[in-house]
């Protein structure tokens, strides 16, 4: 265990600062602002869901664990029948109008913490939790998984190639979360903002 | 000093200081402990396990049977470490182990005079007599003797990490067959990694002196290693021991980061424990020398061949001055000529044959060397050796040498081959074991699968790394291997001299002799597992990678078997010892499970809170007030406020499934036992859930949102378990039904308010133009609202206290400011946050269970609940709920109990038995479940699990607790001790 | 030969020349009055009892392999009675007092070690749980003691009690609880079942049953077929599969457990000591290796070996525990398979099948079983009706409905 | 130990939570022999020593309840589909 750790109460988001080593091998943003629902559709509907979305939204909703990204909302995979979306403000209602009964839609702006997490380390440290291969070659921008990292269940997907992860984190997780990324990403130098 | 003045692939330029039992000693950077303590003529590193015999340094690898030393000091001191692996640091601190007062002189060697009696399984004979005298004296003697290092007590101050790598092909040890392999493999396009447990890549082209492709064998692997890593798909990594295969291509390795540091570099683990996902693996991992068993072959001064040609070609250390080989294979003779081209003095070659290739004993003579065909060492002499008996056809000579060199032949390291219980099969002309049937995706090369030449191994490299790319679609024709040539490496089987005098030792670590296995056999131990748990061969920390064969070739020609028939023991991960920390990696202290806090944990600490783990959950347990001498007086104060006026605690830890689609009401008719589909808008009803065995699984609240949209509760404990039953049930069982779950426990924070002045306070906080009487939300009434000036809300009246209460869910993030504004409101009210102590009194005031009645062994029926159970309909569990024992009416049901006495205190795990009968099983009727010291009534009260019990109020009993020498009469009464008819819920 | 330090003497001073077969290597004869089928500590303790206590001289058990390959040669060696349901406390009690004299019974030291399990507990639910189970001991006649933090410290310093995820509060303690050297207790049970003349086949498995009139007339090993006039199952792992070839199904699932030893070390952990809020538990083996295991790796399993996940979990258990095992290394890591009952109690039983008696379902809890599980087969095998100790471990109870869950998990054989 | 997930792809068995026997069907509760046949779906479950049909759930992933057939005594997974859909009713 790390000694610096033993400072921060294990229940509490590790606060805005640089960690470890020095350099920012690994940078961490809280992302704000955006709102997040959970989409869940009848086996029987999702064709009619899928339909709806192509024409109020004009997006595909992903088959699989994938990202389809629009102007104000984007999709995200998490099971079949099943998506995140994330959007600006009023997005549960927006959904709602557009795609009830054919989904049901629950907020999760608030369940869910999300993290974008970027740096030339970053995949080493990631690799330190996930137990899924995010070799370059292999998960590409708009690939998205539902997994464990460090006993925590998360969605991440990958944004782009610098690389940029975003991670959405069950709020009463975010602790634990934040308290392994900064400990993982500690030798390479972790900078949380 | 027998550094030699050049050669070796250590770093002359970098030295290093050291210490061994309190000794300063020099290095240099590239040595091993091991060679370094060679290099400064150390040759007594350690005692025996069993006998405190005085041992040294026999190999030069992970095989180290004998020089295990405790490294380091206070919390890093690391008991039983091979000196052979660990890589010199500055300021290393070693010491030997097992010896008392000093390894010189050690007071346990009487154990070595004792040895005729301390043969294999002694102590199953003896120490029985008389029985109690086991624990007391005998056993621990016995332990005291016995164990090897010492641990710290102290928690290990250094950091550990895990991580999961993918690959293509994995190749294990960078020998010029894994060299080969990684190379063939990643020429073709796979990735790659390559792992070798050694901080020089290279394997055995480090140690012997060979050319490939026309360069020293030591500079080719460098150049190959330099390829390597410099290739995109491929991985290096060094100091890592691929230490299991487990299941679907996941191979176990840990990685020494800072092993070879004095202390690891702030911020990087000591060790790192990879996960490595491969789709194939070639195993090169090459072979280990065995020793020849012959009275006194322990002592120090006796080495593998191998590891003599180790120091002396890559740590360019001379183990000793005059030194004699004893072999039965060609590779010995090699190493007698690589010492003598080094100017060492080699005493003889002796070797078991009579017919040896004439270009070893050609070249042996043209060195000067003296050879000893059909030769026999028959004994050895002095604490460090001084002498060993040769005899040979012409009689028994005695030769002077400080250094013995043997070579029984070689076992291919297949052990990783074996972890998944494939059997290894008997090579007769190479007198080895060669893998059997390897895991799914496990390739062996080179001298693991029993090639021993150098251009066979590097050929076999190049077609197996070839072979596993091409596998999985990489096709690429091969390069040809690298030219080498093959050394002369024939082998005549030979395990023992007979006619030797002494111990003689074939596990040196555990003290294993050839008489152990003679006794073992005889006594009918003949099974190679019941050798190896009789006499404890391979055991050690070892695990018996000299010594396995051995024994059990000694075995079968006792019994007159072949080593075929005869068998291996099983091979089991890790392959060599791992650190218990590096499997934990970050999980330990606080960090061994995640801490889940609460929405309002901020302000529950700003409030004093004292917390309690819940599961994951951390929650405000009481909130002290100054001046309160303990929890209970915090707690009581706490009930009393929230019942005479108004209190608040979190319930946000409560799973909250959220239920839409046309079918939800039939849906929950099916998991509950009662009824949910006549549940009207804006209700809230209290169901149970069976398993499907008839026990309770769980309870809690549902409320109906709309038609098609519910919103059900569960225990925190549960929230999990029951999700996870709700998605079978809908997957499974009855995927016609249109109901959508979705978890939204994360998403609510929701925070009950009760007590009589509840209402007032939430009228506080509540936005305009919600209506909160009585007729527009009734008791078990819901609906939505906004509070706080627009955050929306949800409200249910419901109440675990029995007072007029409330639960108002806001999204997460307005948790604490809704908790405040309550405070606020509430201020004029002496409003009090409660904690789960002051929840638990008064839950239990009403009777109302929680998890020490919901603990899995319970029915409906036992609970008080048969009358909630609906008759109209099936549900999970119903049927099985009907077994006859499920329903004997004198199963223990829920009862309330007072002590007689009312100043007594009760406690919950008492058990009850009638008054004037002996406290004794034939007379238990169940046991108390939980308890409460009440404010109201101002005694302690009880809930608990009484046979008949709902038919005994009135009675008395017995609360026997003698675990805690508390024996309380009681008096069985009705569990609800506030308010029976629910009045104050429902003003 | 008995066993005694004049008998060590008097070999150590004719070159150990003088020990004999500590059990012969029967062949199998054509017929016996009994065949228990399965050499670990279970058989082999009901073929000594059956010799002993019942007198009969034709018995034979019959091994697939060598004796004590199976769970009893794989064990973590503990032995308590610490139980909380009345149907198995009386059981396990009576297991505890013949451990108490076993070596002298059996004329073998198999190292019964009486130095205590602690059973430790991190919350007030927790307490109260172990109290009751302490409790119903007491009224069993059976010692327990419910220790508080002070009390545990003064045992085992070096736990963690300052930084821990979950902090310990108290333990259980059983101090008659302990270890018995699990080899040794299937070696001993063979050499006192052998001298009273009970044949002990090794290498022969059996692969059916010999039927008469709807009855078990006999075996059908892999050594030819053996006759018997009653059948006794020991198998422990294999009872699905041996009960499969009766065409019986029983209420057991096979799943594998893990063990673990760590390199020898000088003593340092006195007694059995479990973490109570992960799963882990350890104790000390006369070697200096520390024993430890923890969870099931919660899958059917036959193959007799496990995964990481589990070892991280209980490595993970083993450091939460104690952070000074740290530096500590897994010698071995192994793996069991174990008959996984239905509510996680064995079955000690007569199956409907006319001459097939059964003894199955130990889960991880077998090996503390041993001599009372051989007593109480052995007893209903030779008198056709179950002993009293061990009457609630019916076959017939899943579907009466008279479970014996100590768990309270239910029909979940992986969560027992 | 790793699991094909149709969805997710494959996932180490850490992730997946498990039931057993996925041959079991859940037997009408209003058939007349009702506590035989719901005796053998709760308690008797297929036990075999080689391939084995049976439930986990993706509970770290994408929560759905898959048959997996898999090799009781190599640990082989041969298959793994989801449960949804697979002889369901319509
Ligand atoms: C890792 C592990 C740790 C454990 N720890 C403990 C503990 O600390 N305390 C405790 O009380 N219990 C423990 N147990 C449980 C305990 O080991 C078992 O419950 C107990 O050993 C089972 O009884 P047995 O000794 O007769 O079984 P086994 O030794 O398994 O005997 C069954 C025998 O039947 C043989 N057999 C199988 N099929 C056939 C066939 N067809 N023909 C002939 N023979 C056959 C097998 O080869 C085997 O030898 C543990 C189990 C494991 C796996
Ligand atoms: N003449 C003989 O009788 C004889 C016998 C045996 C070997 N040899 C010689 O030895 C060489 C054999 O070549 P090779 O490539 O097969 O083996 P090698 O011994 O050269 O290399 C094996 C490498 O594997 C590493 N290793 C072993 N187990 C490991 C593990 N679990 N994890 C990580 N690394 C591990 C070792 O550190 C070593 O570097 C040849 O040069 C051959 O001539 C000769
Ligand atoms: C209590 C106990 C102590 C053990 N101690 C050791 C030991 O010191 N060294 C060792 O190599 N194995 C030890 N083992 C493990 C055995 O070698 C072996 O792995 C185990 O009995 C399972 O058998 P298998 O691996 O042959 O399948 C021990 C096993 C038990 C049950
Ligand atoms: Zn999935």
């Amino acid at each position: 265990m790390f000694d610096f750790l033993t400072r921060f109460p294990p229940a509490l988001v590790i606060p805005p600062g640089r960690y470890g080593a020095a350099g920012a091998g690994v940078i961490a943003t809280r992302i704000e602002g955006l709102e997040i629902a959970s989409l869940a559709a009848a086996p029987d509907r999702i064709e009619e869901l899928r339909g709806r979305c192509r024409a109020d939204f004009g997006l595909d909703l992903p088959a699989g664990p994938r990202r389809a990204a629009g102007e104000d909302v984007e999709f995200i995979g998490v099971g079949p029948g099943r998506w995140l979306a994330l959007g600006g403000e009023g997005l549960e209602e927006r959904l709602r109008s557009r795609l009830s009964p054919a989904a049901a839609i629950c907020d999760q702006s608030d369940g869910l913490i999300l993290f974008d997490l970027t740096g030339p380390r970053l995949r080493d440290t990631l690799a330190k939790g996930l137990a899924i291969d995010i070799d370059p070659s292999v998960f590409r921008p708009g690939d998205a998984a539902t997994t464990a990292v460090a006993l925590i269940g998360v969605t991440f997907w990958l944004l782009d190639e610098k690389p940029t992860f975003r991670f959405a984190v069950p709020r009463s997780y975010a602790p634990a979360f934040s308290r392994f990324l900064v400990a993982s990403a500690a030798e390479f130098g972790c900078v949380v903002s | 000093m027998s550094r030699l003045r050049q050669g070796g692939l250590i770093d002359r330029s970098r030295p290093l200081s050291f210490s061994f039992d309190g000794r300063s000693l020099a290095g240099f950077a590239g040595d091993t402990l091991a060679s370094a303590l060679i290099a400064n003529d150390v040759a007594l590193v350690g005692r025996s396990f069993k006998y405190h015999r005085p041992r040294g340094i026999f190999s030069a690898g992970s095989e180290e049977p004998n020089a295990l030393v405790e490294l380091g000091a206070g919390a890093r001191r690391e008991p039983n470490t091979r000196a052979t692996t660990v890589e010199l640091y500055d300021g290393l601190i070693a010491a030997s182990q097992n010896r008392w007062p000093s390894l010189a002189f050690d007071l346990f060697a009487i154990n070595a005079l004792l040895s005729p009696l301390l043969g294999a399984g002694f102590y199953y004979k003896t120490f029985m007599w008389p029985a109690k005298a086991w624990e007391k004296i005998y056993e621990p003697a016995i332990r005291r003797a016995a164990g090897l290092g010492r641990a710290s007590l102290e928690p290990d101050p250094d950091a550990y990490e895990k991580a999961h790598a993918f690959c293509d092909v994995l190749v294990i040890g960078a020998g010029p067959a894994g060299l080969m392999a990684a190379r063939a493999s990643a020429r073709a396009g796979a990735r790659v990694i390559l792992a070798d447990e050694d901080f020089l890549l290279g394997g055995r082209l480090n140690a012997e002196r060979c050319e490939v492709d026309g360069e020293a064998g030591s500079a080719f692997a460098a150049n190959a290693v330099a390829e390597l890593a410099s290739l995109p798909n491929v991985r290096v990594f060094s100091r890592t021991t691929v230490f299991g295969v487990y299941d679907s291509g996941i191979y176990g390795a840990l990685e020494r980061v800072g092993d070879h540091l004095a202390e690891p570099l702030a911020y990087a683990p000591r060790q790192r424990l990879w996960r490595i996902v491969a789709k194939r693996a070639v195993l090169a991992a090459g072979a280990t020398e065995r020793p020849i068993v012959f009275g006194g072959n322990d002592r120090p001064g006796v080495m593998a061949a191998q590891a003599v040609q180790t120091y002396l070609n890559r740590f360019a250390a001379m183990p000793a001055r005059q030194i004699a080989l004893f072999a039965n294979n060609d590779s010995a003779w090699r190493v007698g000529l690589d010492i003598a081209r080094a100017g060492g003095e080699v005493a003889a070659i002796i070797d078991i044959r009579r017919a040896v290739a004439p270009t070893l004993t050609e070249e042996a003579r043209r060195l000067g060397v003296r050879i000893l065909l059909g030769g026999q060492v028959v004994s050895t002499s002095g604490k460090r050796l001084r002498s060993i008996k040769v005899a040979t056809e012409k009689g028994v000579e005695r030769l002077s040498v400080d250094g013995l060199a043997i070579s029984g032949g070689f076992s291919p390291n297949l052990h990783l081959a074996g972890h998944h219980g494939g059997r290894p099969a008997w090579k007769d002309d190479i007198a080895a074991f060669v893998p059997g049937r390897a895991p799914p995706g496990l390739l062996v090369a080179g001298a693991a699968a029993g090639r021993f030449g150098l251009a066979a191994c590097l050929a076999d490299g190049v077609e197996k790394g070839a072979m596993a790319a091409r596998d999985l679609g990489f096709h690429r024709k091969p390069d040809a291997p690298p030219r080498a040539e093959d050394e002369a490496a024939a082998v005549e089987p030979f395990w023992r001299v007979g006619a030797s005098r002494g111990a003689a030792f074939v596990d040196f670590q555990n003290d294993v002799t050839a008489k152990d296995v003679q006794i073992a056999h005889a006594e009918g131990f003949r099974a190679v597992e019941h050798l190896k748990r009789y006499t404890t061969l391979g055991m050690a920390t070892d695990q018996g990678k000299t010594s396995n064969v051995t024994g059990l070739a000694i075995m079968a020609a006792l019994a007159g078997r072949s080593i075929a028939e005869t068998g291996a023991t099983t091979f089991r991960p890790p392959y060599t010892p791992v650190a218990i920390a590096a499997f934990a990696g970050h999980h330990r202290g606080k960090d061994f499970r995640p801490t889940r806090p609460t929405p309002t944990h901020a302000w529950a600490e700003r409030q004093g809170a004292v917390f309690v783990e819940t599961g994951l959950w951390l929650r405000a347990q009481y909130f002290p007030r100054a001046g309160e001498r303990d929890w209970l007086e915090s707690v009581t104060r706490e009930v009393k406020a929230t019942r005479a006026s108004v209190g608040l605690i979190d319930a946000s830890t409560f799973g909250k499934i959220d239920l839409q689609g046309r079918d939800v009401g039939a849906f929950l008719d099916r998991v509950y036992i009662n009824t949910f589909s006549t549940l009207p808008i804006g209700k809230v009803r209290y169901g149970i859930m069976l398993r499907e065995d008839g026990f309770v699984m769980d309870d809690g609240t549902t409320a109906r949102l709309g038609e098609t949209h519910y919103l059900m509760t569960t225990t925190t404990a549960n929230a999990a378990k029951i999700y996870q039953h709700l998605e079978f049930c809908l997957q499974k069982l009855w995927p016609e039904l249109d109901v959508k779950l979705t978890s939204v426990t994360e998403q609510w924070a929701q925070i009950a308010l009760a007590g009589p002045n509840a209402r007032r306070v939430l009228r506080a906080v509540i936005d305009a133009g919600v209506d909160l009487s009585n007729d527009a939300l009734p008791y078990m009434g819901a609906r939505e609202a906004t509070v706080m000036g627009g955050v929306k809300a949800r409200l249910f009246r419901v109440s675990f206290s029995g007072e007029l209460g409330y639960e108002i869910a806001v999204p997460a993030r307005h948790g604490e400011a809704l908790a405040n504004a309550l405070m606020e409101a509430g201020r004029g009210y002496d409003i009090a946050p409660y904690g789960v102590e002051a929840l638990s009194v008064m839950r239990i005031e009403k009777g109302h269970v929680s998890g020490p009645e919901l603990n899995g062994q319970t029915t409906a029926r036992d609970l008080g609940f048969g009358r909630l159970a609906s008759a109209k309909k099936h549900y999970i569990g119903r049927v099985m709920a009907d077994r006859p024992a499920l329903r004997d009416p004198a199963r223990p049901s829920l009862a309330g109990f007072k002590p007689v006495d009312r100043v007594s205190r009760l406690r919950a795990g008492a058990h009850f038995t009638a008054l004037g009968k002996p406290a004794a099983i034939e007379h238990d009727e169940g046991h108390m479940t939980s308890v409460a010291f009440s404010p109201s009534l101002g005694h302690w009260i009880g809930l608990g699990l009484l046979a008949r019990g709902s038919e005994r109020i009135g009675e008395r009993m017995r609360a026997c607790d003698p675990v805690r020498g508390g024996d309380v009469e009681v008096e069985i009464c009705s569990p609800v001790f506030v308010d029976p008819d629910g009045e104050r819920l429902r003003v | 030969m008995g066993y005694s330090v004049l008998s060590l003497i008097a070999n150590a001073l004719t070159g150990q020349r003088g020990w004999t077969p500590a059990w012969r290597d029967a062949e199998p004869k054509p017929f016996y009055d009994v065949v228990i089928v399965g050499g670990g500590g279970h058989g082999l303790a009901t073929a000594y009892y059956l010799a002993k206590e019942h007198g009969l001289r034709h018995v034979a058990v019959v091994e697939k392999g060598w004796i004590g390959s199976g769970n009893a040669g794989r064990n973590t060696t503990i032995i308590r009675s610490n139980y909380l349901l009345p149907g198995n406390e009386a059981f396990y009690e009576w297991s505890m007092k013949l451990w108490e004299g076993l070596e002298q019974d059996l004329n073998y030291n198999a190292m019964v070690s009486q130095r205590g399990v602690l059973n430790l507990y991190h919350s007030d639910a927790q307490r109260d749980a172990y109290a009751r189970r302490g409790n119903a001991m007491r009224l069993h006649g059976v010692d327990a003691e419910l220790l508080d933090e002070a009390q545990i410290r003064r045992l085992y310093p070096f736990l963690d009690f300052d930084n821990a995820r979950f902090p310990i509060k108290g333990g259980l303690l059983q101090r008659r609880g302990g270890t018995a050297r699990h080899d040794a207790v299937v070696w001993a049970y063979a050499r006192a079942a052998d001298r009273l003349g009970v044949d002990i086949v090794q290498n022969c498995e059996v692969k059916g049953f010999l039927r008469e009139n709807g009855a078990v007339s006999g075996v059908e090993t892999t050594r030819g077929a053996i006759k018997a006039g009653k059948i006794g199952l020991a198998v422990a792992g294999a009872s699905s599969r041996l009960a499969g070839l009766a065409d019986l199904k029983l209420p057991i699932e096979s799943h594998v457990l893990q063990a673990f030893v760590s390199e020898g070390l000088k003593p340092m952990i006195a007694g059995v000591v479990t973490f109570g809020a992960g799963h882990f538990y350890i104790s000390q083996s006369d070697k200096g290796g520390l024993v430890f295991g923890g969870d099931i790796d919660g899958y059917n399993s036959y193959a007799q070996r496990g995964n990481l996940p589990t070892i991280e979990d209980v490595c993970e258990g083993g450091m939460a525990l104690m952070p000074a095992l740290g530096r500590v290394r897994v010698l071995r890591h192994w793996g069991g398979v174990m008959d996984m009952s239905m509510d996680g109690s064995p079955i000690i039983d007569r199956t409907p099948i006319a001459g097939l008696y059964l003894n199955a379902g130990w889960c991880y809890g077998g090996f503390k079983a041993t001599p009372a599980s051989g007593w109480c087969f052995a007893h209903l095998i030779a008198r056709d009706a179950p002993h009293p100790v061990a009457r609630a471990f019916r076959l017939d109870r899943f579907a009466t409905g008279r479970l014996i869950d100590e768990k309270g998990v239910g029909a979940q054989p992986n969560l027992h | 130990m790793r699991i094909p997930c149709p969805y997710c792809g494959w996932r180490d068995a850490q992730e997946f939570a498990y039931l057993g026997d996925a041959t079991v069907e859940r037997p009408d509760p209003a058939a007349a022999d009702a506590p035989a046949r719901f005796h053998d779906y709760v308690y008797l479950r297929e036990n075999p020593a080689g391939p084995h049909s049976e439930l986990w759930r993706h509970s770290a992933g994408c929560r759905q309840w898959l048959a997996v057939r898999r090799d009781t005594t190599t640990h082989e997974i041969i298959a793994a589909e989801f449960v949804r859909g697979r002889g369901a009713r319509r």
